[in-house]
């Protein structure tokens, strides 16, 4: 029991109380608490256990900075691990639990890490767990999991919502303190378009509960107020509290979260629980502040030990004392304010220990008038206590030797305030690729030069004057607005009066670790949340990891969730005097993304699960469904696969499909197809061009088969292109390359041929396709249609004819994909669904059947047919028997790397039947081989692309692609092995086409 | 060198942890050594950890222009698995495998091999056909692999939504159990303390600016901002940054685009998933690291770079693939990402060769897929060097398979980089 | 990253496809020497700076534009189309057209 | 005519859904079904003699740059790109009349009446859920009335035509049509909105 409620102050509403809920005990607040704050409240001082020693740990700070607090908020789906309990808003209900300890955070059985403490040092793992096999890891990696990790994840789904939105301004202003209010308002006043966006609740960053420092004669506070009602009433200002600028990227492109509903104990209906936002900008106004800074010494990290301007704001906040009785150490004049007000709230404080010799005299003034005990050129050298802090140990010190007396003096305290100086928070100004400069003044280091269009303000600037941050923030966002094109009036100059107790900014002693000169070598903590020591800092650096970036991925400094947030500067530091070098010679580590830690569901927004990727569906998908398809992803569309029956598995589905198909009719949905429309007096020598074969000779009402080559010669993809007037063409592509296809030929003719008249525009969209196919398709489509003669003089074989079928415009093309007598029915994409409704109504007369994507599969392997598997990519026109389809008269994409040697030799895999001598069915993605048994296959001939019952020859067969083709080994044993599935299986070699050879079906 | 073991570990806490040596030596650079290797990332180190253990050739200097380790090796997803479908690819990774398998005990150095799984799942029958043709490659090679239907999946990988609502179902994997992760930095460090151990020189901060060529116009050493360095030969392994070294060497153009991918991690947790799981529909692999972070990583920002850094498109692309695939990572943070530049070659595998000039000898082309291959690559790239000639493992990574038409092209992507 | 495109203006990357380096010089189309061609296929300069470069706007126009792009910072320089409307016609320059930033 | 089914028919249901406001829902969405959709394109020395047609025969007054649309009678005219228009119109017979006039000398007509499926969208929430998936910047300022924009939502590509302040009408593949619509109206959840029926 340390810390309590004092009886007046702070910025919480004590009329209203808040029930809550830490480790399963009931705990009280009020509106406003922080989790932190609350439970410093009710003198609780034990939060959690440290990483890797599982040393007791309470509240280090008031804010995102936070190394020590980290819990567990709520429970089952909505659980959040690793939760600062000092930036969580106190809600009624709220539910919280320690982590990382077992059985309770109390009684910790892994606090035994600590006895082995000498041994666990940085680096420890690298050098041990390598015996007594090769294997042990695994064993040993088990348990180091277990002990790694703080919290633990949630198992359920998180039942919250996530937006997204985008949001563009002139001048974004990051930080609402003293700077960021000033910057608003000026490019505000300038007419700019602002967003002022600060991580708290509540603006005023610094000055929030500030009463005794005035600005403009008003008390801070007041000003704020004054400040934000104005900037409310700018139309062209938003103010967005709660949201977190986590990441600066290229162009002045930043993300933000705002925390929309993590006050709540759940959101509203409808409501996101955090919102991202993209920001786009013309200028950004850096006004982050900065964060307080631990000094280094034995027992640093117990509980009760905190941050001094954290312990201020407790009390100004949300009127807390932080302990009975406090004692402070500082090397700056900063935390003296922490102790005046501190005292002024009624808590004792016992000592103020600052290791240097003089203070200006209104300092010293202010504190002594109070009666509080003053011990410059004193140092605290240790802290004690189990899990709360007991006493602090001093020491005289000698600011001009830096050296510890030895003489200690113990004093009893339940809290340690400690200020080693401010770090200014650079983190957003270094993601934006300013190298940060070291300012020896305040011992830290501050943005460097812009890259982008930012300017920095404030604290977070190295200005830790109230003054100089509102002026410069002014000045800042005067310049940002006129960067954006907004002239600004004069900057306005800011009267700012200080309490006597605030002191000058610029008296910092650089202290970063104090050493007993004799006595016990505790432990002290660089990384409380890591729990690296500066022990560890100097163990690399005997190991040679000298660089920073070597010292933090050896010590992991800095890489714990805060990010190094109060740590990095004292961990380079203690290097830069390991090394006995100048701090800005050893430099920063890289600042990255994002600034605090952010949700992935915020990043991920709506467009995840079911909507990672929209569904594209064809204009008969309703009706697919309906009829009780299967459908397949085919890359965002959706195909049927099979129109199954019922009882009725895949495979008795696709073969009785297919067997219509080819005894009767069938007809399957063929509108994922690309379709490109390709028009202009040159269209057919660009077509000429970028197909493989002829296309000069293709008569207006006629298809044709293009193959198309990729530049290096390999095959790209296939379709039909119709030609169905003098300048004008459709053009089909695979499903899969629709779009690589109209990206290749608008390249073409942006960068290769500007002067082609030719104009490419998909129209996928627009057609609906049906192909109907087998010996009774003419029957059927005449049937319906009456303003076309289907017959082969009517509609010849390639043949396309406009037509009417019913009251439905249909294109027919009379093309076989099936090897059937079968055509191709088009219609606008609104008539898909009648159409398809139509022919299935006509079709009832000749027992039609619509087929899937497998069918369709099993039709076009039977007739040697190539599709997806067969053009993976690496194979050319010749490996698949289709050479001749490359033309030797004419210049075409392709064809100059086709011909060379390595793509045309005899024994690359070609394309080959492949039929199951035993019956067994084949797979695909089996391998043929010569061995002939399992445990002996040899090596891989090729492998088995496409496979199929084939109803047509009732057989297993399959299309593979095989070393030197059909032809070379159709008198070769070889058998498909497929050890993956267990199996092994004699196969015979043939042409690749199983059915009907001379194609006299499809000419009928 | 002191051998490390719990022993040692033991004896030095007795006396405060002052009396480590360095891991490895800091020496300045001598003005003539036999090989000088470019590049102090994983592939060079190794290099010339193998050309002093294999080839008894110790007087080797590695060059790094940073801090050692600081390039890809230092900022990569840690997965290794050697399950690759084409021959060339899959006999020369699982030889790396086999030298990751003992390599902790190698180098006296753990690197945390871990061969937890590496997962690979399959949304649709014709992604099972190709995971298929890929493991009976592997197995017929006498890798491992194995088939999962989806119920062995959703065992394996508890927490992983395998619904069938799902946008992209799971139907299954392919495995490949000996695959996993190992701790990047210490890859990077091992090597190099067992190759300064053997008296190579590793010289950080060290750029090389330039080559020296005798007089019949060989590469006999490199200028560096640390001064002119000869040696009679110069092995490059710089990966993104391969086309600028080699350009100081009058080297044009290369097969090579650099570009830029970004990686990620969480906050630590508890563990939480067990395995490497690919999601390659959509981009993304996700494994936890032994500190408890979860590792995961996407598609490359698809654009030349060699910025170390990304976009938000991506950013936002992975963690909605990973919450999409994981549901109960949505509360979960994102700690930090960052970007590495690879050397994305025009077909997607590797470049270890002798030349392209007299002298010099290039390891390159790795796209992301480089830091599995770190002990293979540098024991080919040394048995390449030392001996003029390229072992069989990497006889066919040449550079002028380009232009022969003999590209190695996994992904059947063709000369597009952005595409593997 | 924000990309200019010459006919809808600043729009973000991930609209765009990348296209690849635009100095590659392409052979004529009866060039028939393989070698011209590998050098074109498969040979690039790879800068570590500035970089002269092919994007499509397939998430809105699906104009090809080359633009300038450093590649090692990712300043965005100027950006023009490519093709047949690539020098813009008299009425077309009088218009206000976004001034792509150096 | 019976035979055409729009793409949304059965998505786009008439009702209020959401969160419920006091002002009422923040938005409306309603399909739009126009006749025609006829993309345009001119060759780069034919761009004023097709303007010179387009404007006659739409009675319009042709937008000089791409990002601009007009609005006649006879329907909205956007340009789109250089030389390219998109035509959208509720006349079945502009297509015929402006084929006849435009011979392939002049530019290309490409029919995309049933390539793409039209939302309109309008209400004082309209561009807060369009931003939602839009990366433009929709402040009246920066993209007025009158302005045209291609781009993509949820990944799916769009035409985007701001009518008036609050009303924009979309125009999506017709394939993917139904998921924009669930990723809009799920957009607009928090706002509220109503569906009325096809336009
Ligand atoms: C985000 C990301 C994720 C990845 N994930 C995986 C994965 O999961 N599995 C996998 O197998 N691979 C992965 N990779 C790829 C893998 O990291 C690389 O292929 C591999 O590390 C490259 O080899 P390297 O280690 O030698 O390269 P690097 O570590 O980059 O080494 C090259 C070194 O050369 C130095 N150098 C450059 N120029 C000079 C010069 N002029 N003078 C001196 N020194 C110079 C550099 O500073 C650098 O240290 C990933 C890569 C990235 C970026
Ligand atoms: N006397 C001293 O030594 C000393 C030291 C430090 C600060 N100060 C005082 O602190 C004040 C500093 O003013 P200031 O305006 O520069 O800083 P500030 O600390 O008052 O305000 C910065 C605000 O930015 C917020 N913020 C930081 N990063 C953010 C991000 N990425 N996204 C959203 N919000 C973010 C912070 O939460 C904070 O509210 C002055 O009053 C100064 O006198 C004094
Ligand atoms: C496998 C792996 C795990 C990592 N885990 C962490 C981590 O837990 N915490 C952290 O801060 N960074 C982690 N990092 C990222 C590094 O901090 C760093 O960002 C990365 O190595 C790239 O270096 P750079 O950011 O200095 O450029 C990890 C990196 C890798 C490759
Ligand atoms: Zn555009």
């Amino acid at each position: 029991m340390s810390g309590y409620r004092l009886k007046s102050g702070g910025l919480v509403d004590r009329s209203k109380r808040l029930n809550f809920t830490f480790d399963g005990k009931r705990y009280g607040g009020f509106a406003g608490d922080t989790l932190a704050s609350a439970l410093l409240a009710n003198g609780v001082s034990l939060f959690g256990r440290s990483f890797k020693y599982h040393r007791p740990r309470g509240v280090y700070s008031a804010g995102p900075e936070e190394p020590n607090a980290l819990v567990t908020l709520r429970n089952a789906g909505r659980s959040e691990p690793n939760t600062k309990a000092t930036v969580v808003e106190l809600y009624e209900g709220l539910e919280a639990h320690s982590q990382n300890r077992w059985p309770n955070l109390q009684y910790d059985l892994l606090s035994i890490n600590q006895i082995g403490g000498p041994m666990l040092v940085a680096g420890f793992y690298y050098k041990t767990f390598m015996g007594p096999t090769r294997k042990a890891w695994m064993l040993y990696e088990h348990f180091i999991r277990k002990a790694a990790g703080l919290g633990a994840a949630s198992k359920e789904a998180d039942p919250d919502r996530y937006e997204k939105s985008n949001l563009f301004c002139d001048v974004l202003v990051v930080g609402a303190g003293p700077a960021g209010l000033a910057a608003a308002l000026a490019a505000g006043r300038a007419g700019a378009r602002v967003v002022l966006a600060d991580e708290n609740a509540q603006a005023g960053g610094a000055l929030l509960g500030e009463k005794e420092e005035t600005i403009d004669s008003l008390p801070a506070q007041d000003w704020v107020a004054q400040s934000l009602a104005e900037l409310a009433a700018l139309p062209d200002v938003s103010i967005m509290p709660r949201t977190t600028v986590y990441g600066y990227y290229d162009h002045n492109v930043l993300g933000a979260v705002e925390r929309v509903a993590d006050h709540f104990a759940t959101p509203n209906a409808h409501q996101a629980r955090q919102k991202h936002w993209t920001i786009r900008c013309a200028s950004v106004v850096l006004a982050t502040g900065a964060i307080e800074r631990p000094i280094v010494f034995d027992g640093n990290d117990k509980p009760g030990v905190m941050l001094a301007d954290s312990a201020r704001r407790f009390a100004l906040r949300q009127g807390i004392a932080v302990g009975r009785k406090v004692v402070v150490f500082t090397n700056n004049d900063s935390a003296y304010r922490s102790a005046v007000d501190l005292k002024d709230a009624g808590v004792e404080i016992a000592a103020i220990v600052d290791p240097r010799g003089d203070l200006s005299s209104p300092l010293k003034g202010a504190v002594q008038t109070r009666g509080i005990r003053l011990l410059t050129a004193h140092v605290v050298t240790g802290a004690k206590g189990g899990n709360a802090l007991k006493t602090v140990e001093i020491a005289p010190f000698n600011p001009e030797s830096q050296t510890v007396g030895e003489s200690r003096e113990w004093i009893a305290a339940d809290s340690l305030a400690v200020s080693g100086g401010w770090t200014p928070t650079i983190h957003l100004a270094s993601q934006a690729g300013g190298k940060p400069v070291f300012n020896a003044e305040i011992a830290s280091f501050v943005p460097g030069e812009a890259l982008q269009n930012w300017r920095a303000a404030g604290a977070c600037k190295g200005d830790l004057a109230l003054k100089d941050c509102l002026s410069a923030g002014a000045n800042a966002g005067a310049l940002a607005a006129k960067d954006a094109g907004f002239a600004s009036g004069t900057t306005p100059a800011f009267d700012v009066t200080l309490p006597a107790h605030a002191g000058s900014g610029g008296s910092l002693y650089p202290l970063w670790e104090v050493t007993r000169p004799k006595g016990p070598k505790g432990k002290k903590f660089v990384d409380l949340q890591h729990d690296v020591t500066a022990q560890d800092v100097r163990l690399a650096q005997c190991e040679g990891f000298e660089s920073v970036e070597h010292l933090k991925r050896y010590t992991t400094l800095g890489m714990a969730a805060d990010q190094g947030k109060t740590s990095n500067v004292n961990g380079l530091a203690l290097m830069a005097a390991a090394l006995e070098r100048s701090i800005p010679e050893v430099g920063t580590t890289r600042f990255r993304p994002p600034y605090t830690p952010v949700a992935l569901g915020a990043l991920a927004g709506r467009e995840t699960g079911f909507h990672i990727s929209p569904v594209r569906r064809t204009p008969m998908h309703d009706l697919h469904v309906k009829a009780g398809a299967d459908m397949l992803t085919a890359g965002q569309w959706m195909r049927p696969q099979v129109y199954r029956k019922s009882g009725e598995d895949v495979f008795d589905a696709y073969v009785r499909e297919a067997r219509r198909v080819r005894e009767g009719v069938g007809m399957v949905d063929v509108s994922t197809l690309g379709k490109i429309d390709v028009q202009g007096p040159d269209a057919q020598e660009f077509l000429n061009r970028v197909y493989s074969n002829g296309f000069k000779t293709l008569a207006v009402g006629k298809a044709r088969y293009g193959l198309m080559l990729r530049e290096d010669g390999c095959l790209f993809d296939d379709g039909t292109t119709w030609r169905l007037g003098e300048t004008r063409y459709l053009m089909t592509t695979t499903t899969a390359n629709a779009a690589g296809v109209l990206s290749h030929l608008e390249f073409l003719l942006a960068t290769v041929w500007p002067e082609m008249r030719v104009q490419v525009t998909s129209v996928t969209e627009q057609w609906a396709g049906i192909a109907v196919a087998g010996p009774k398709s003419r029957a059927l489509l005449q049937s319906v249609i009456e303003d076309l003669d289907l017959s082969n003089e009517g509609v010849p074989f390639m043949g396309v004819c406009p037509a009417t079928l019913d009251d439905i415009p249909v294109l027919v093309a009379r093309l076989s994909f099936s090897g059937e007598l079968a055509y191709e029915v088009y219609a606008g994409s609104n008539y898909g669904a009648a159409l398809w409704e139509k022919l299935m109504l006509a079709g009832e007369a000749y027992d039609l059947v619509p087929y899937g994507t497998e069918a369709l599969g099993t039709l076009r392997i039977e007739k040697g047919h190539v599709a997806g598997p067969e053009l993976d990519g690496r194979t050319t026109a010749r490996d698949l028997g289709l050479g001749g389809m490359t033309s030797r008269k004419k210049h075409y994409i392709g064809r100059p790397l086709m011909e060379r040697e390595a793509l045309n030799e005899d024994n690359r895999q070609r394309l080959v039947g492949v039929i199951s001598s035993n019956g067994t069915p084949l797979r695909a993605g089996s391998h043929l081989v010569e061995g002939k048994t399992a445990e002996q296959p040899g090596r891989s001939l090729g492998h088995v692309s496409s496979t199929t019952y084939s109803p047509a020859i009732d057989k297993f067969i399959a299309l593979a692609l095989l070393e030197g083709g059909w032809e070379e080994n159709k008198d070769r044993r070889l058998f498909a092995a497929d050890p993956l599935r267990g199996g092994h299986d004699p196969v015979e070699v043939v042409s690749p086409c199983f059915f009907d050879k001379d194609g006299s079906r499809m000419h009928v | 060198m002191g051998h490390y073991s719990v022993f040692s570990l033991v004896k030095n806490a007795m006396t405060g942890h002052r009396n480590w040596q360095r891991a490895w030596r800091s020496p300045d650079p001598k003005p003539k050594y036999d090989v000088i290797i470019v590049g102090g990332g994983g592939h060079g180190l190794a290099t010339a950890y193998y050309l002093a253990k294999e080839h008894g050739i110790t007087n080797v200097a590695v060059i790094e222009k940073g801090w050692l380790g600081g390039g890809n090796v230092g900022r990569n997803t840690t997965i290794v698995r050697s399950n690759y479908m084409l021959p060339a690819n899959t006999r020369f990774y699982e030889w790396s495998m086999k030298l990751w398998e003992g390599l902790s005990q190698d180098l006296n150095y753990n690197v945390m091999f871990s061969s937890r799984g590496v997962l690979n799942l399959a949304h649709t029958p014709a992604q099972i056909d190709a995971y298929a043709r890929r493991g009976n490659s592997m197995r017929l090679q006498g890798v491992d692999a194995e088939l999962l239907d989806r119920d062995q999946v959703a065992r394996m990988v508890p927490g992983l939504d395998v619904s069938e609502a799902a946008r992209f179902p799971v139907i299954g994997g392919l495995c490949q159990p000996r695959g996993g992760t190992a701790r990047h930095d210490a890859v990077a460090w091992g090597y190099a303390r067992g190759a300064s151990d053997r008296g190579v020189d590793i010289i950080e901060q060290c750029e090389t600016t330039g080559f020296l060529f005798d007089d019949q116009g060989r590469v006999s050493g490199v200028k560096t901002t640390r001064g002119d360095i000869r040696a009679a030969k110069v092995g490059v392994a710089v990966a993104g940054n391969t086309s600028n070294v080699l350009r100081t060497a009058g080297v044009e153009r290369l097969p090579i685009e650099s570009h830029v991918l970004q990686a990620f991690v969480s906050e630590p947790l508890k563990p939480l998933i067990d395995t490497v799981v690919t999601f390659g529909a959509g981009h993304l692999y996700i494994s936890q690291s032994d500190k408890g972070g979860l590792v995961f990583g996407g598609d490359i920002d698809g654009y030349n770079s060699y910025a170390q850094r990304g976009n938000l498109p991506i950013v936002e692309h992975v963690a909605a693939m990973a919450v999409a695939m994981f549901p109960n990572l949505s509360r979960l943070r994102l700690l930090r990402h960052w970007g590495g530049i690879m050397d994305m070659s025009m077909d997607g595998s590797p470049i270890i060769t002798t030349g392209p000039l007299e002298g010099l000898y290039l390891n390159a082309g790795w796209c992301y897929g480089g830091f599995k291959a770190t002990p293979a690559s540098g024991w080919c790239f040394a048995w390449t060097i030392a001996k003029d000639q390229p072992h069989a493992l990497n006889a066919d990574f040449t550079l002028e398979r380009f232009h022969q038409g003999r590209t190695i092209d996994e992904r059947g992507a063709g000369p597009q980089p952005r595409l593997h | 990253m924000r990309i200019p495109c010459p006919t809808c203006g600043e729009r973000d990357v991930g609209e765009f496809t990348y296209g690849g380096d635009a100095t590659v010089a392409r052979p004529a189309m009866d060039e028939t020497d393989p070698a011209v061609w590998n050098r074109f296929v498969y040979d690039r300069e790879n800068p570590r700076g500035a970089h002269l470069e092919f994007w499509q706007h397939t998430g809105g126009c699906r104009a090809w534009i080359k633009l300038q792009r450093n590649v090692l910072t990712h300043e965005v320089g100027a950006s023009e189309l490519v093709g047949p409307w690539s020098k813009p016609s008299e009425k077309d320059a009088q218009t206000k057209r976004q001034e792509p930033v150096e | 005519m019976s035979s055409l089914v729009y793409a949304l028919a059965e998505t786009a249901r008439p009702g209020i859904y959401g969160a419920s406001r006091a002002e009422g829902p923040g938005l409306e969405v309603t399909e739009l079904r126009p006749v025609t959709m006829l993309q345009l394109d001119a060759w780069p020395d034919t761009k004023e003699t097709l303007e010179a047609i387009l404007g006659d025969q739409l009675k319009l007054e042709v937008p000089v740059t791409p990002g601009q649309a007009n609005v006649s009678p006879e329907g909205t005219l956007m340009v789109i790109a250089p030389g390219r228009y998109l035509l959208v119109s509720d006349s079945g017979d502009i297509t015929r009349s402006l084929s006849e006039n435009i011979a392939v000398e002049i530019g290309v007509l490409t029919d995309l009446s049933h390539a793409r499926a039209g939302i309109r969208i309008s209400g004082r929430n309209a561009a807060d859920v369009l931003l939602k998936g839009v990366a433009i910047d929709l402040d009246i300022r920066s993209f007025p009335s009158g302005s045209v924009a291609q781009s993509s939502f949820h990944h799916v590509g769009l035409t985007l035509h701001r009518k008036d302040e609050t009303t924009f009408d979309l125009f999506v593949f017709r394939g993917f049509a139904v998921s924009f619509w669930k990723a809009l109206t799920d957009a607009a959840l928090e706002y509220g909105y109503e569906v009325t029926s096809p336009a």
